[in-house]
């Protein structure tokens, strides 16, 4: 067994995890952390995918490398958005359920069925 | 060496693709610089550069053999990035310039800047701009991580836009939203990911030349795709839609019903027909128009049960992006391949008659809602004669969205059709029919209870001003003469065309669609009709009531359905179902 | 066996408990703080996988940064998180993890099918380095092969801004963001607030300098900076800027713009945009990324801030 | 020679990876905050401590050296620095009982 396959196991546990949590929790920011968690495991993934490509003297080919910096960086300003978006829903509806009731149960039928 | 093919080199005007992203950003980087005092002289800048950039890749790209090509920094790809434009692009940009300019003036009084400056302007130029330079990097990028830091553009771009007004409800579907379009973006990422570990580019033509039908290829393609359709809010995975967009202000929500679900789509048709057109097979085209055909039922339904206006034509876009699913099988030839013909400029002439239809839409549902003070759709009888431009705009946009000659939804549906007989998928056909019929059912529906006479004389709450009115009115007719624009130099499309157009046969199918759509109408929309006591009482009578209870009875079931799927658990599974369906049935096709 | 290979099993196996750990643990804060640990170890897998870049990176920006952010809104979260919502059913979870576990089960069996030989560009960023005259060559990458990724990414940093400060109250705009921290001044958090920031600030100036020619750059060093930033206003010794005025707005933009001023200027004199003439490519470069630096550092500090709070008067 | 040095190596990251353990120990089976922040800071202190005095022999030259023992100072310094902040956090709350 390489590096780059039990990375790898890893690198799509990592995402089956991400992608379980973001389904089930139900708080927002436990999504939020489920969301990081998933996409550390995608970036492994470019990482496994450079380490393979491993040549000219490098360990790991700089093009994926550079793509991960890129996604980092995106992510954590997507993290920091959500953040502040959750933040402010909690100062303003006191509560930071996704689901509004009243917005969201079907309403009654006015013909009457 | 043999020497670069001709989409590694950088062809004359090709620089213009890399204007047409820059002056939008250079004007985001301007407005947040420059701040409140400068934003209309930036603007008021940015948009006549921007569209005379956008008609200049429209005259130059025939010249230049349907393709211009720019390397950046002079790097040819694999290592490099290019841009590339052909007639999709050009079509796309053009469309995008024009819904933003009229947007732009529309929201000109709305989001005045002030002497001092305030929040909503200060974020909303700024956000349009970049939702701007987004979609035109979207519609010129060669390459596919460059794709994925675009559509982030956008989401970031978008999301904000959604909680201008800062109420609870509008945070709550901008974080849906946002959650949401992360998932599909790591999707999309997990694909770029498995293609360049396959192929060592990212490139979109050299990986076309690439790509085989390989295990990690297919799951690439599928987990790409889903997440794209995450992001277009296909039918199951439409749950940030609706209150995304019937809760941002009137100017965002053309932006984002209009525009910004097309960026996703586009990506879809950039993947499917240029990346790997050999890959999806016959059983996944039929399972993404499936899915079209989905949106398309409980779009419609569920738009003819809703209260509000803008939530109805919310949920009308969920049918229509539907509808653009549908170009998908119709572009197979008999080998299973994806062919750049005649669906893909069907399918394309819809996206952009529905970006300008839409956009003046909800611009004429916002004067609506600013004129009466809400857009109940039972309180607005009267408002035809109250707000004549505003109702005549809605009554354009959705003529055009319905189908009338010369309207760009007519041309992309002869077009369609015809290759519905010529690849013998008939049933694709019905469902085309039926979706013109829906689309005529709430146009029809808003359009009675606007005409009907008010019980009361109609106060206004505020009178709209007159340049907003006229910008959503020249969209509106923009999307109504689509159809005559020459689109041969762009776009696939037959010289034979135009004269199915017109004449008898043409009205009668228009008819046909106009008479399903009233039934649709009576049959499915709960609420007291608003003409009961003229005309309509005939076909009500008609009518027997058990069937329209039961059709109401299905229309209720219809949407607690979509409520379920609406919710977050439900949606995710979905999303993760559609991934693995769309890899099993390419796998089943390879 | 090689004791290599036992220790990235190690690794793998403790970072996979941890992950684990994160999505289980019924309680919020604890959850962040799992995240945290899981983020600082994520870079040592990336260690092991060669690419120092990119492990910096994730521990700064992804583990650190990333870690405070979540961290601050769990403290401020706290109590209401527990008390919310049901679970979905059973039913629900089941299938969930079903779907979860099958996009996994392909996801390792596309990523452990390697391609042979496989495909790489290492060869093509050497052969080409010489253009830039920069030795590191994920420095190479970012800021001169795929130079318009990294411009439109800084793009995205402002637009994160953007969307953080439209989240402010319409009394609060223009305001300085984030709550005013109040600390002794003479306490031991005003103490590092002076000690360390001297030492922080010449190490991410030589993050960034050092990404030249070795792993490191403006990234980096900018995560660095900020947390410099960040640990002054924490402890009370400056406030955060308003968000009306000019020079923070000057600030937030000099990188990308200097990156589009200099990417103008390939079009206009030189071979093609974002082109860099030989001569002068190194330097260019250089001053982009200080620029970058300053931006980023900025930018990141107050991504973490969040929306305008209170009114710039004191 | 470089048996020599070899040997310092050993001896002094296993001393450093022992007070680790030892911390980690005691972070788990004290009773409190503040018996469990002792335990964790000093461990770690010197665990940290032995681990760099154990590489000093394998670097290359003075810099490299320089960079290490800095490391060591600048967590001495943030983890004392926290420690204390923890401490008074905790004896506030009053949940060091």
């Amino acid at each position: 067994m390489s590096a780059v396959t039990v990375f790898g196991l890893y690198a799509a546990a990592a995402v089956g995890l991400g992608l379980y949590g973001l389904i089930t929790t139900p708080q927002p920011l436990r999504k939020i952390i489920a969301f990081n968690l998933l996409g550390s495991g995608v970036f492994l993934l470019f990482g496994i995918v450079g380490r393979r490509g491993a040549a000219a003297g490098f360990g790991n080919d700089p093009v994926p490398q550079a793509l991960v910096i890129t996604g980092v960086v995106v992510a954590f300003s997507a993290t920091a958005l959500a953040i502040a978006l959750l933040l402010r829903l909690f100062q303003i509806a006191g509560s930071t359920t996704l689901n509004s009731r009243a917005a969201a149960s079907p309403r009654s039928d006015p013909s009457g069925n | 060496m043999l020497p670069p093919a001709p989409a590694l080199v950088t062809t004359a005007g090709g620089f213009l693709l890399v204007l047409s992203i820059v002056a939008p950003v250079a004007g985001v980087l301007l407005e947040f610089a420059l701040g409140e005092r400068y934003v209309r002289p930036v603007v008021s800048t940015v948009i006549p550069v921007g569209l005379a950039i956008a008609a200049a890749v429209l005259v130059l790209l025939p010249r230049s053999d349907g393709h211009l090509v720019y390397l950046l920094g002079a790097w040819p790809p694999p290592l490099g990035v290019a841009l590339r434009a052909d007639g999709l692009s050009a079509v796309m940009l053009a469309t995008t310039a024009v819904v933003i300019c009229a947007v732009a003036i529309f929201a000109a009084t709305d989001f005045r800047p002030q002497s001092v400056e305030a929040r909503t302007p200060f974020a909303f130029w700024i956000l349009l701009l970049a939702i701007w330079g987004a979609l035109n990097t979207i519609f010129v990028a060669g390459d596919l991580f460059t794709l994925y830091v675009a559509l982030e553009l956008l989401t970031f771009a978008a999301v904000p836009l959604v909680s201008l007004d800062g109420r609870a409800e509008t945070l709550r579907a901008a974080l849906r939203y946002l959650l949401f379009a992360l998932l599909g973006s790591v999707f999309y990422l997990m694909g770029t990911a498995l293609l360049y570990g396959l192929y060592g580019t990212l490139d979109i033509v050299l990986l076309s030349h690439r790509v085989s039908a390989e295990p990690g290829a297919l799951i690439a393609a599928a987990l790409m795709t889903s997440g794209l359709l995450a992001k277009t809010a296909l039918f199951p995975l439409h749950l940030w839609l609706p209150p995304a967009h019937a809760g941002a202000p009137a100017a965002a929500s053309a932006i984002l019903s209009g525009l910004v679900v097309k960026g996703s789509f586009f990506i879809v048709v950039r993947l499917w027909f240029y990346v790997l057109p050999a890959l999806p097979g016959f059983t996944a085209a039929q399972f993404l128009a499936t899915l079209g055909a989905g949106a398309i039922l409980v779009g419609s339904i569920v738009a003819l049960r809703q209260e509000r206006l803008k939530l109805l034509v919310a949920y009308s876009t969920l049918a229509q992006i539907g509808y653009l699913f549908l170009l998908f099988p119709l572009a197979l030839d008999a080998s299973g391949r994806l062919e750049t013909g005649q669906a893909l400029a069907g399918g394309l002439i819809q996206a952009i008659s529905h970006a300008t239809a839409k956009a003046a839409m909800f611009m004429a549902v916002g004067s609506i809602y600013a004129g009466l003070g809400h857009d109940r759709i039972t309180g607005i009888s009267g408002a035809a004669r109250a707000l004549p431009l505003s109702v005549m705009t809605f009554a354009l946009a959705g003529f055009a969205l319905m189908g009338i000659q010369p309207g760009g939804a007519s041309l992309a549906k002869e077009l369609l059709l015809q290759e519905t007989a010529r690849t013998g998928q008939w049933w694709w056909a019905g469902v085309l029919q039926v979706g013109g019929m829906f689309t005529a059912a709430y146009v029809v529906l808003v359009l009675a209870h606007a005409l009907s006479p008010p019980d009361r004389p109609v106060a206004l709450a505020a009178r709209p001003p007159r340049g907003s009115g006229l910008a959503a009115l020249a969209l509106a007719l923009c999307s109504l003469f689509l159809g005559l624009l020459p689109w041969e130099p762009y776009l696939p499309i037959p010289y034979a065309l135009e004269s199915k157009l017109f004449g008898v046969e043409a009205l009668v199918k228009l008819l046909v669609t106009v008479l399903g759509g009233v039934a649709l109408a009576i049959l499915l929309s709960p609420w007291p009709h608003p003409l009961a006591g003229t005309v309509a009482r005939r076909d009500l009578k008609t009518v027997p009531g058990p069937f329209r209870r039961a059709c109401l009875g299905f229309g209720s079931l219809v949407e607690r359905g979509d409520h379920v799927l609406r919710q977050w658990p439900a949606a995710g599974i979905c999303m993760l179902a559609v991934a693995l369906l769309l890899a099993a049935s390419m796998f089943g096709a390879n | 066996m090689s004791i290599a290979t036992v220790f990235e099993i190690a690794l793998a196996v403790v970072v996979l408990g941890l992950a684990i750990w994160t999505i289980a643990v019924p309680d919020t804060y604890s959850a962040t703080v799992g995240f945290i640990a899981y983020g600082l170890l994520v870079a040592l897998i990336w260690v092991r996988l060669d690419a120092v870049d990119v492990a910096l990176t994730e521990a700064a920006i992804g583990g650190g940064l990333g870690g405070v952010v979540l961290l601050g809104a769990a403290a401020r979260l706290r109590g209401t998180e527990a008390m919310t919502m049901e679970r979905p059913s059973l039913i629900v979870r089941l299938s969930a993890a079903a779907l979860s576990a099958s996009i996994a089960a392909a996801l390792a069996v596309a990523i452990l099918l390697p391609p042979n030989p496989a495909p790489t560009l290492a060869p093509d960023v050497v052969s080409n380095a010489g253009a830039t005259g920069m030795a590191n060559p994920v420095t190479n990458v970012l800021m001169a092969f795929r130079a318009m990724d990294t411009m439109l990414e800084k793009v995205v940093l402002l637009l994160a801004i953007v969307g953080v400060w439209s989240l402010a109250s319409d009394q609060a705009w223009g305001g300085r963001p984030g709550p005013r921290h109040q600390a002794d001044p003479n306490g031991v958090l005003a103490f590092l607030a002076r000690l360390l920031p001297p030492a922080g600030i010449v190490v991410g100036i030589y993050i960034l300098w050092t990404g030249a020619d070795h792993p490191g750059g403006a990234f980096q060093g900018g995560a660095v900076l900020a947390s410099m930033w960040l640990l002054v206003i924490m402890a009370g010794l400056v406030d955060t800027p308003p968000v009306r005025s000019r020079w923070l707005r000057l600030v937030l933009v000099a990188g990308p713009g200097l990156f589009l001023v200099v990417g103008l200027g390939g079009l206009c004199f030189g071979s093609a945009f974002l082109a860099y003439p030989a001569a002068f490519a190194k330097p260019l470069i250089l001053s982009i990324e200080a620029a970058m630096l300053l931006t980023i550092a900025t930018t990141l500090g107050l991504l973490l801030a969040g929306a305008p709070e209170r009114s710039a008067e004191r | 020679m470089s048996v020599a040095r070899d040997i310092i190596t050993v001896a002094g990251v296993s001393a450093g990876v022992f007070f680790f353990f030892a911390g980690t120990v005691g972070l788990l089976r004290f009773p409190d905050t503040l018996t469990r922040l002792h335990a964790l800071s000093k461990a770690d202190n010197l665990g940290l401590g032995f681990v760099v005095l154990g590489l000093l022999p394998q670097t290359g030259g003075l810099r490299d050296g320089l960079k290490l023992i800095s490391i060591w100072m600048f967590v001495l310094l943030a983890g004392a620095t926290v420690s204390q902040l923890i401490a008074r956090t905790a004896r506030q709350s009053g949940s060091g009982e």
